[in-house]
């Protein structure tokens, strides 16, 4: 069963759990167990608000693209946006690192995402924009096959 | 939109009830409400009840940090309770349990706070 | 308070619940009443439904295109592919009319468009693919206000 | 997927309960499964009902009309209970009311049926 789906939207923070709730729906149909569409809730959640935060600063112009795809039972995601980008990008992965103490962060976007996917690979530079491709295998129960 | 917020003051503790999903979106609302809390009252500590809450990302260990610094230093104390399984998991990842404490029960967590005041 | 987003996905049966789903989450941020979700979720079923069915006649590798504004109160909601198109629109937006009675479809999805959407425009041509372009205002909940 | 099915056999009635979200990926499985029932077994009539059915389009109104027809081909009647009130608009605007009654409840609907036969 393959299948795939690309989602814009504005980069405001009013789609966050908008792009959450579709990913979830379109994932849906591997029958992906609680924990693994939570992780991959999550997972969209801190990717979609980097773009917005980070990437765009808040600037709503922004435009962030959420792209999935599943080859079997494989889900591929990337989630992009074409704002500042990152300088130093083993630095950015770091537990606890975070460019913006004074907004809250907590600097653990990148180690969630790293514990929760299979796979991650980070592709930036400073004017570039920022995308992010992740892999995850959804639990295969034989029972449901069609 | 999504997230919802109670508070009810016992003794010493100002309890926090979350219900919904805590993201960058929510977590404005509940820090700046917070904050006033803080400012405005007399209580010296936080017990923060996640059972409702269905979704956190690490935006919302962001706020849960920051209000920790905050009860911090006016020597209160900050526990949560209540945590949901994949919260759980980026509690631990964060390292966040080394410095606020997680109880079962608001009960339990209550009771651990009222020993210490 | 306004707002876009642009979703594309394979022309699969799969993806139309996935895409009722994704249009009524961003349209939650409206605060609209249960009938008026399902009324969104209704117009898009039909109208992704016909993209898959008819406009690429059940061939997977067609893309259909969701894309939805809000501007102040009012949805602006846009459904299109580049399939087959339809040869005389005014006859294809009868009640009760289908080219595919064979199939079982009813030959009422476009009756349904007109009577849950204020508004509705169908550009297509043979060849062209179709662009199913509606609009809907969204009760404004004074108290909701944000 | 995301839609369930139950069937159960009254006297001359096949009682087919819908539960989920009936569209166009769900009626082909809705179709498939109805129209075994009706080659096989020898029951006249048939009611649907709709309590459980949480989502319907003009896909759902095909499946239902084909049904239709082949329980009048055989002589039977075809009923309907429990619509919901956005289905139910769907109805209305087909004219689908015209040929198939809808009842509130599956007893009623039975009943109604019973008493033809
Ligand atoms: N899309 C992005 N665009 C620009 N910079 C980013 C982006 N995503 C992450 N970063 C940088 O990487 C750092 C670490 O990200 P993360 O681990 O998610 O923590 P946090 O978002 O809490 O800062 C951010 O502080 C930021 O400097
Ligand atoms: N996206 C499309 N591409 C090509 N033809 C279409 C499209 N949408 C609708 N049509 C044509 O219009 C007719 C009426 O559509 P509709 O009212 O939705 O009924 P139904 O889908 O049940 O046939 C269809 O039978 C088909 O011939």
């Amino acid at each position: 069963m393959n299948n795939f789906m690309k989602l814009q939207f504005a980069a405001v923070s009013n789609n966050e759990s908008f792009a959450r709730v579709a990913v979830a729906a379109f994932v849906a149909q591997l029958d992906p167990t609680v924990e693994e569409l939570t992780d991959i809730k999550t997972v969209v959640s801190e990717a979609v608000t980097n773009a917005i935060i980070h990437g765009y600063e808040g600037n709503p112009e922004g435009v962030v693209t959420v792209s999935a795809s599943i080859i079997n039972h494989t889900l591929h995601l990337n989630i992009e946006d074409s704002g500042l980008g990152i300088a130093d990008v083993e630095e950015a992965r770091q537990p606890l690192y975070t460019s913006k103490p004074e907004m809250e962060r907590s600097g653990m976007g990148f180690t969630i995402m790293e514990n929760f996917m299979d796979e991650i690979t980070v592709h930036s530079g400073v004017g570039l924009g920022t995308r992010i491709q992740m892999i995850k295998q959804i639990s295969n129960d034989l029972t449901q096959m069609n | 939109m999504s997230l919802k917020m109670q508070t009810e003051r016992i003794e010493h503790t100002l309890i926090v009830r979350l219900q919904g999903e805590l993201d960058h979106h929510t977590a404005e609302k509940v820090k700046s409400h917070l904050e006033e809390q803080i400012a405005m009252n007399t209580f010296t500590h936080m017990l923060i009840n996640l059972n409702e809450l269905t979704f956190m990302d690490s935006s919302g260990l962001g706020v849960l940090i920051g209000r920790y610094k905050q009860i911090m230093e006016r020597g209160g104390q900050m526990v949560v309770s209540d945590v949901h399984p994949s919260i759980y998991r980026i509690f631990e990842m964060s390292g966040l349990f080394k410095i606020i404490s997680v109880h079962p029960s608001e009960s339990e967590a209550l009771a651990s706070l009222e020993v210490v005041s």
